[in-house]
């Protein structure tokens, strides 16, 4: 099952290299689909109580090496994963619609994308993990160099010069984040049986001092996937560049891997380091915060708009997990499926206001509510779940989130909290200065096609239902984020849980 | 007699021999300086295997001289090559691959 | 069925009309959009009814319900139910909000007519008011936030309902961003509740606040600061109030709605709502109190001299939402909340009659340009002049009682509050002036060309190009209203009757509560306050007479004071403007306000952001951490590639050279 | 004398059978190259003898028997070492197939030096002696010093010849200087002898020894292109023939290094705490060399000379931790390196002869529209090369990272790890320019003034426009990058292959 999960999206895209060019697309929307169900089946199958893993498959891959084939399924990536399964339709069905050149390259490379993506949230191996992870960007490095824009005109990078950069720029973390996987599997170890299961060597546990330098090897892969403030060079390059059908599933899921590394890996693995350093991620999550939404609201593109917002919202998530307090991690979680939700959407209006319009500059849009109500309805509780509007999940998420951080270190939330009003302005000057305001010539102000409407409001409504009921992913996310705070703070639940007990008894 | 003597003409000779290499640009010269280094190593090989007292040193030399020979023979193909094709017999000119 | 299932469906109703309305907005006609919308909203009121009804035929001390739907968010530690608490309060507030909603919608209903985005228009409306409920429904603090900020979205989708135009969508914004702000102010304060008490529900929070904080703790004093922000935010309190005039620019139904009967009191209701901890934290609502004197005394003075219709109401909104702030906030609870009620009367009351002369005057808001509508609009004037004469507090209107209320209090409580009834009276007869002012400006005097046309064909006037009247850039017309569409002012019969009706309440509300005869109202609202030490302390009846006889006289004199200042001697304004032409600009230019937010957080947010974007990113991102290492890496490149410099003799000396090198290496590690 | 029997060394004549092939076979091809045209069959013999020789090597699997008086060992280390210098001798007598070059030199003296040179190396990977050590590598050497220059009419291929006979040369005199010292300090030629010698004295005794060691490691540095004796590496690579600098990247690379090791390893082994850094010290140099001088390389010759000295440090590393673990991670990236090179080099060779533009990186533009069955062994091999997972590259890496964070020089780690994210600079533009750049119509460019001279074969031979279609071309590209792939998943037998060599020597 879990195999087929995994899987299946590869296998797709092989076959897709025999089908005519017609076809395959389709061929390949019913690949994603039919990996979309077979995730949905598995969550429910999913054991809501259990902080544990679930469904897993461990077997040996290289014995010599102690490296294991071992994938699992817990609160912690069971929406990841039908987050990735899900967005990874829209991008594919998306890009169906519309010529592709090369369509059987660009399907196999997109489902490889898929299925590396997926390996990346399912391994239990710590190596195996390193490896998806690693992998993930071969794909992309083809999809935005071979399809992406080139931008030489206007002054910017060409694609493969732009997506050069960013595989670099996240080479850098992942390797290091190699060395530093091998280091921990023989560290914990130490001349005993050599193993890379995240269980075993959490339980194995290591010595403070090699903590402190793997587990900067780790963030730095991490952080500069999401990316977070200095270390996000790459990004506004790679997100000019990318086709946006790519971009959809780039800025929805791969970001949160980074995130989910955090959760996954370092606080089980590092505890003693992570509670050393909360400060110094802190600031960094808040950087990215404040950076990102000033960023957001002084773009006039409508893609880095997009893209720096993403920004400020990885930093919320840091913040939240950093904050080493159960809510906190929950939120996080929350918020990575949300984010996803919001701004897969987001770059897929964008792509269809660029049709629209001819333009991504937000200064020549706008006035495209009057002929297009249901795509601006769309786009408004799109636009509305972004910037965490109450009574969407996403606020939700950020309440939790920031709830943590208000806890454990009341400073860093008063401040993060200033980027929930930054977002309000960017999200809604997006939405205006698309939708309303005067139309400027040659401005085709169409409704969405019935086709786009499929892929869009079905996302759409993902968010509402999420909006109703967060509980969903909340509760079956929290005993394993209870478990992986639990491993730093060493006590069973979060204090906040227990002293409310006791508030509630009393 | 002490069997310094024959290290420090051996380096003498090596040293020389590899000077001879860096100095001289005629491809000829630098051939006999190479084997001006090989016959420094005969003249230490066998000096040891005086010392220490077992012929394998001296099997070695002799092994040595024949390589020698060949590396020179090859040397001298590839410069008569050379000068069949006109080029100049100049290792300094011969630098058209670099970078 | 018990009053929270009614409750529920109050809530329901609204939303499901904006669902039904959003959904079939291409099939359906814009009457049954409004018929729908009205209906809704008409039901949700009897449901309150019956909720009432229920809850009165409890014993006083039991009437206080909460319920859950679902568990909403809770895990953790945090428990967030979708929970609402049904208690005399919160039915009052339903009451009021669905009952003024029911008449404005069906103001809208005729006023709305030939407006392009009907349908959006009363879904939008229709949401407004399923926000506002759940605002005053919502059984927890987070609720409360979500309500809190769906008003304040459904405020800024209204304010920019006509979206073409650019002050509209710039005001929405400004609306939008300011509620924001007031919304942090709201979930900081929940975050230190849960800090503190552990839980985000009302019951658990109101009942354990008094054993864990002492009197005046910095805790408890800062969650109440934090509250303020958000009431303050809301209710366009000092500073947060600029958004308010700007909110003008939605159409005047929602003026009349949202900036003037219900949403902007919001703040007065979460003062009233957390009585319990702004009793234990006296210092913070002695703040909340003196800022909503400002804000009292202020807004009264710019709306001296706003020529702009609608502006001038607003400001004297804002006046009027300061006086019940002072209510609330020292005490005189249900006093605050019945000229919360008496307000939202004949404020929502004057807008709507400033909607007819405006739509008379083809979307011209300035009275300088308005005259001699009495003899127009003769319904109108009627129903204007009583709105007028409740917010002057003419004698035994709602107003009167209501006002009078609270500042008898204030001088019952004595002592330093005294300041409030004195200056509270002052800010009345400023009140009087300015209504007055408006009136007379407006209705009398004779018909300018625009009420003249009206008299003349019974129709009234529009441009053949209508325009902004803001910037007097020409409309395009497919957003419609205010479009080419003919339409009519006054008359359609379901304009009239909305303002009919809010006319004699706004006449005569005023006798459910008179002091010592008998005081509804109070008697209602009783066991919510019950818990509150300052609900005991209460006017003596001759006190309370006395204050009313005060309050008379003033309001006459201001009225004496207008009628003389714009009506017998109509130059005397002018002579005092250029008298204290400083002092006018001052006014005129609303204290600098916006200016002064302007300079101290727009710009430098913007300077900020452009900083990192033509600088930061360019220089120190792209020029520094990339470029930097891409620079070394490629200098080693150079470097190695000279050293390839194709000479088979270097690469001879290189090799000595490393030979020596390794050779030394292992000489020097060894000894 | 009277009564004195002689008696020769045993020899034991099944250990050296493999030598005997190689031996026979040469003297076989040679002459038939002096009797009659050999353009037919030459190919085929050497094809025959390698076989047979890899045959007799298989047959010895697992042995582990000393030859000739303790001067040969066969075991499993040698088998291999010598296996894959076969391998890459076999592919190529399948690029040299209508090379130029063989042509020029007569196709029996061509495929003779090969065996030749084949002979060297599986004498080098046995020898365990100092005397048959050097003629090894003579015997190694001194054909390839010919095979470079065989291809007469470019002055290239005489330039490389004449520069790497030269500086060979210096690099086999200071290699004899050295061991000549090493005898002088231990009285013994052979390995076993002089661990002996050394165990008795200690290194820090004798400074002969000390001296001996660095000038035998400068000579072996030289063959194996470790910086800063690699200068020699891109100037050859870009000389000689390539199916030529095809067989010297991983052959010469693969001999070289058993050799290094066992000299290290057995001869050195009681000292191992004395060399150990000096050598990491030498892979962390040609490590950044090798990458940084890669950068920009136009040629790609020339460019995956400069990378196999960059990857010539990586494997360095096995060496360094001269543990069981880090020989078989040696063993293990060498055999992956043929398959990685290979790859490269055959598509190299199909596009100088169909493209005028030699082997510049121009060669390979737009190669992923125009030749597909090219362009994937090529990328497949630039993507190993750059160690990205899903390729045996990967694998390489972690397994030599692991043996040497195991053996404590995780800073060599790190440079790996920094290295290859360079190294991701300049494979990543081959497949760029393959994939996102569009192909040169290959204008009428002159192949070069071809002088017809005496000795060489009057005909030039032209621009095969189908030589990417050529099997003998094609099937070695793509057997090569399946290779790559398979062994990047499971890489189980070849872990095996590796740990089997590796313990041989423990």
């Amino acid at each position: 099952m879990i195999n087929a999960l995994l899987w299946l999206p590869l296998a797709v895209g092989f076959v897709g290299f025999f089908l005519p060019k017609r076809l395959v697309g389709w061929w390949a929307t019913a690949g994603a689909v039919a990996t979309l169900v077979i995730g949905v089946i598995m969550a429910f199958g999913f054991d809501n109580g259990a902080a544990g893993l679930q469904d897993t498959v461990n077997t040996t891959w290289i014995s010599g090496l102690g490296v294991n084939y071992s994938l699992g399924i817990d609160g912690l990536n069971l929406f990841l994963i039908l987050l990735t399964a899900l967005l990874w339709v829209g991008g594919i069905a998306f890009a169906a619609f519309r010529e592709q050149e090369r369509p059987q390259l660009f399907f196999f490379l997109m489902l490889a994308a898929e299925t590396s993506t997926l390996g990346s949230f399912l391994s239990q191996d710590l190596l195996l993990f390193v490896l998806f992870f690693d992998l993930m960007l071969v794909p992309f490095y083809f999809l935005f160099g071979m399809w992406g824009k080139d931008r030489s005109a206007e002054g910017g990078p060409t694609a493969p010069q732009a997506t050069l950069k960013m595989m670099i720029y996240t080479l850098i973390g992942s390797l290091l984040m190699l060395v530093g996987a091998i280091a921990t599997a023989i560290i914990s170890a130490d001349g005993g049986h050599l193993t890379f299961s995240i269980q075993a060597i959490s339980e194995q546990g290591l010595p403070l001092g090699s903590q402190r330098w793997i587990f900067w090897f780790f963030a730095a892969a991490f952080l500069v996937k999401m990316p977070a403030f200095f270390v996000h060079g790459w990004m506004p390059d790679a997100y000019r560049a990318a086709p946006l059908p790519v971009l959809v599933v780039f800025s929805g899921v791969l970001a949160k891997v980074g995130a989910y590394g955090f959760l996954r890996v370092v606080l089980p693995l590092f505890p003693e380091a992570v509670s050393q350093f909360q400060t110094i991620i802190l600031l960094v999550a808040l950087a990215s915060i404040l950076y990102g939404s000033v960023m957001a609201f002084t773009q006039t593109n409508v893609r880095l708009i997009a893209g720096y917002s993403s920004v400020a919202q990885l930093g919320f998530i840091t913040a939240g997990i950093f904050a080493l307090r159960a809510d906190g991690s929950d939120g996080a979680i929350l918020q990575m499926v949300n984010h996803g939700l919001v701004v897969a959407p987001l770059f897929i209006i964008v792509a269809i206001l660029v049709e629209r319009t001819g333009t991504e500059d937000l200064r020549s849009m706008g006035g495209m509510a009057m002929r297009a109500p249901v795509l601006a309805v769309l786009f408004l509780v799109v636009a509305l779940a972004t910037l965490a509007m109450p009574g969407s999940a996403n606020f939700i998420g950020e309440f939790y989130i920031l709830n943590g951080l208000f806890q454990s270190k009341i400073v860093f939330a008063c401040i993060a909290i200033s980027g929930v009003a930054m977002s309000a302005y960017y999200a809604l000057r997006l939405y205006q200065g698309t939708m309303h305001n005067r139309k400027p010539d040659g401005v085709a102000s169409r409704e969405i096609s019935l086709r786009d409407g499929v892929i869009l409001a079905p996302l759409v409504l993902c968010i509402l239902a999420l909006a109703l009921y967060p509980q969903l992913i909340l509760h079956r996310a929290d005993p394993s984020v209870q478990k992986s705070v639990a491993a730093v703070t060493g006590e069973s639940s979060s204090p906040s849980s227990s002293e409310e007990e006791v508030a509630v008894n009393k | 007699m002490n069997i310094d003597w024959y290290i420090v003409l051996s380096a003498l000779l090596f040293t020389i021999g590899a000077i001879g290499i860096l100095v001289r640009r005629s491809p000829m010269v630098i051939l006999l300086c190479l084997e001006l280094m090989l016959n420094a190593a005969n003249l230490a090989l066998v000096a040891f295997s005086r010392e220490v007292g077992n012929q394998q040193g001296q099997v070695f030399a002799l092994v040595v001289m024949v390589i020698a020979a060949c590396e020179v023979v090859v040397g001298l193909g590839l410069i008569v090559a050379i000068f069949r094709r006109k080029l100049p017999l100049d290792v300094d000119d011969l630098r058209e691959l670099r970078g | 069925m018990s009053a929270t299932a009614w409750a529920w469906l109050v809530l329901l109703l609204p939303l499901a009309g904006s669902i039904t309305i959003a959904l079939g907005f291409r099939r359906t006609s814009w009457r049954f959009a409004g018929i729908v919308g009205t209906a809704a909203i008409g039901l949700a009121f009897v449901c309150g009814i019956l909720a009432l009804v229920n809850l009165l035929g409890e014993d006083p001390e039991a009437r206080h319900h909460a319920s859950a739907l679902w568990e909403y968010a809770s895990v953790a530690g945090l428990h967030i139910k979708l929970g609402i608490y049904v208690d005399p309060l919160s039915v009052f507030m339903v009451l009021v909000v669905t009952g003024v909603s029911t008449l404005i919608h069906l103001y809208s209903f005729g006023y709305m007519q030939s407006d392009e985005g009907y349908h959006r228009f009363f879904s939008y409306l229709n949401f407004f008011v399923f926000s506002m409920l759940l605002l005053v429904l919502a059984g927890n603090f987070v609720l409360l936030i979500v309500g809190w900020a769906f008003v304040g979205f459904a405020s800024y989708a209204l304010i920019s309902f006509w979206y073409r135009r650019t002050t509209a969508t710039r005001a929405g914004m400004k609306a939008f961003v300011i509620n924001v702000v007031g919304d942090i102010g709201l979930t900081l304060a929940a975050f230190l509740i849960f800090q503190q008490l552990g839980t985000f529900e009302y019951t658990e929070v109101f009942a354990k606040a008094p054993e864990v904080f002492h009197t005046n703790e910095w805790t408890v004093t800062a969650i109440c600061l934090l509250l303020l922000v958000g009431a303050f935010a809301k209710s366009a309190q000092l500073p947060f109030h600029t958004w308010l005039p700007d909110a003008m620019e939605g159409p005047t139904p929602v003026s009349s709605l949202i900036h003037a009967a219900t949403m902007v009191t919001a703040g007065v209701y979460l003062i009233a709502r957390t009585h319990v901890l702004f009793v234990l934290a006296p210092t913070a609502a002695d703040i909340a109190a003196f800022i909503g004197l400002a804000t009292l005394l202020v807004a009264a003075t710019i709306a001296l001299v706003m020529t702009d219709l609608k502006r001038a109401i607003a400001y004297s909104t804002m006046s009027q939402i300061g006086y019940m702030i002072v209510g609330v906030s020292i005490g005189a609870y249900s006093a605050g909340m019945f000229h919360l009620m008496t307000h939202a009367f004949f404020k929502a009351l004057l807008f709507m009659a400033a909607g007819s002369i405006i739509a008379a005057m083809a979307n011209e808001q300035n009275i300088d340009k308005m005259s001699g509508f009495g003899k127009a609009m003769k319904f109108t004037s009627v129903t204007m002049l009583c709105g007028g004469l409740a917010l002057a507090a003419f004698p035994l209107t709602s107003g009167f009682f209501s006002k009078d209320e609270i500042l008898a209090y204030a001088s019952a409580r004595g002592g330093m509050y005294l300041i409030f009834t004195i200056l509270g009276y002052f800010g009345a007869l400023l009140t009087a002036i300015y209504t007055f002012r408006l009136i007379f400006r407006v209705l009398r005097g004779d018909p300018c060309a625009e009420a003249q046309h009206l008299i003349d064909t019974g129709h009234v006037v529009h441009a053949e190009t209508p325009t902004n009247p803001k910037t007097g850039e020409v409309e395009d017309a497919d957003v419609g209203f205010p479009g080419t569409e003919h339409h009519i002012a006054e008359q359609t019969p379901p304009m009239k009757i909305a303002m009919g009706v809010l006319a004699f309440l706004a006449l005569f509300a005023g006798f459910i509560q008179v002091p010592g005869v008998d005081e509804a109202v109070t008697h209602f609202l009783d066991p919510v306050f019950a818990d509150s030490p300052l609900a005991a302390i209460h006017p003596s009846n001759t006190a309370a007479w006395i204050g009313l006889a005060i309050g008379a006289a003033i309001s006459l004199a201001g009225i004496g004071i207008a009628y003389f200042l714009y009506v017998a001697r109509p130059e005397t304004p002018r002579r005092l403007q250029e008298r204290f032409s400083a002092v006018h600009t001052f006014l005129y230019n609303k204290w600098y306000f916006d200016e002064a937010i302007d300079i101290l957080i727009v710009r430098p947010a913007l300077m900020i952001g452009r900083f990192a974007n033509n600088v930061f990113e360019r220089f120190v991102i792209d020029g520094g951490v990339t470029g930097g290492t891409e620079e070394t890496v490629g200098r080693a490149g150079a470097i190695v590639r000279a050293a390839q410099n194709g000479i088979v003799r270097t690469y001879g000396l290189f090799l000595v050279f490393g030979a020596v090198g390794l050779a030394l290496y292992f000489l020097i590690q060894q000894s | 004398m009277a009564g004195e029997g002689f008696n020769a060394p045993h020899v034991d004549y099944a250990g050296i059978s493999p030598v005997i092939a190689l031996t026979v076979g040469l003297v076989v091809i040679l002459m038939s190259g002096v009797f009659g045209p050999t353009k037919r069959w030459a190919p085929g013999l050497t094809v025959l003898t390698l076989g047979a020789t890899a045959g007799l090597l298989l047959w010895h699997w697992n042995d582990n028997i000393s030859l000739v008086a303790g001067a040969l060992r066969v075991d499993n280390l040698a088998i291999a070492i010598s296996l894959i210098s076969i391998a890459a001798a076999f592919f190529t007598v399948l690029l040299s197939n209508r090379e130029r070059a063989a042509d020029e030199a007569g196709h029996g003296e061509y495929y003779a030096l090969l065996i030749g040179s084949v002979l060297g190396m599986v004498l080098l990977a046995e020898s365990e002696n100092l005397v048959t050590f050097f003629v090894a590598l003579e015997t190694l050497s001194i054909p390839l010093y010919i095979l470079c220059a065989t291809n007469l009419r470019r002055e290239g291929s005489l330039e490389s010849g004449l520069k790497y006979l030269i500086v060979g040369s210096l690099g086999s005199a200071t290699l004899l200087y050295g061991m000549a010292f090493i005898y002088g300090g231990t009285g013994a030629t052979d390995f076993a002898g002089i661990a002996h010698g050394i165990e008795a004295k200690g290194l820090v005794s004798d400074p002969l020894i000390l001296i001996g060691i660095a000038l035998a490691s400068v000579g072996l540095a030289f063959k194996t292109s470790i910086a800063p004796f690699h200068q020699w590496t891109p100037d050859v690579y870009q000389g000689a023939p390539t199916p030529i600098t095809s067989f010297m990247a991983v052959a010469t690379k693969a001999a070289a290094f058993a050799v290094f090791v066992r000299f290290f390893v057995v001869a050195l082994g009681p000292e191992t705490g004395d060399w150990q850094t000096g050598l990491a010290i030498l892979a962390a140099i040609s490590i950044v060399v090798g990458n940084v001088g890669a950068l920009g390389q136009d040629s790609l010759k020339r460019l995956l000379g400069y990378s196999g000295v960059a990857q010539a440090g990586y494997i360095m590393g096995g060496l360094v931790v001269a543990s069981e673990k880090g020989i078989s991670a040696l063993v293990f990236y060498l055999a992956t390196y043929l398959f990685m090179n290979l790859a490269a080099f055959a598509v190299i060779v199909a596009r100088e002869r169909e493209t005028p533009f030699g082997d510049s990186i121009r060669a390979v533009r737009g190669l992923g529209a125009e030749r597909p069955s090219l362009a994937w062994p090529l990328t497949i091999s630039m993507l190993a090369l750059a160690g990205l997972p899903a390729t045996a590259g990967f694998i390489g890496k972690l397994y030599l990272i692991e043996a040497l964070v195991e053996g404590d020089f995780t800073w060599l780690a790190v440079f790996i790890a920094v290295g290859t994210m360079i190294s991701l600079a300049y494979y990543l533009r081959v497949v760029a320019a393959m994939w996102m750049s569009p192909g040169e119509s290959p204008a009428v460019v002159g192949t070069g003034a071809t002088p017809v001279i005496a000795g060489a074969s009057p005909e030039a031979d032209p621009v095969d426009p189908n030589a990417g279609r050529r099997w003998y071309l094609v099937a070695p590209a793509v057997f090569a990058a399946a290779a790559t792939v398979f062994f990047g998943v499971i890489p189980q037998p070849l872990v095996d292959f590796a740990t089997h060599a590796g313990s041989s020597l423990f």
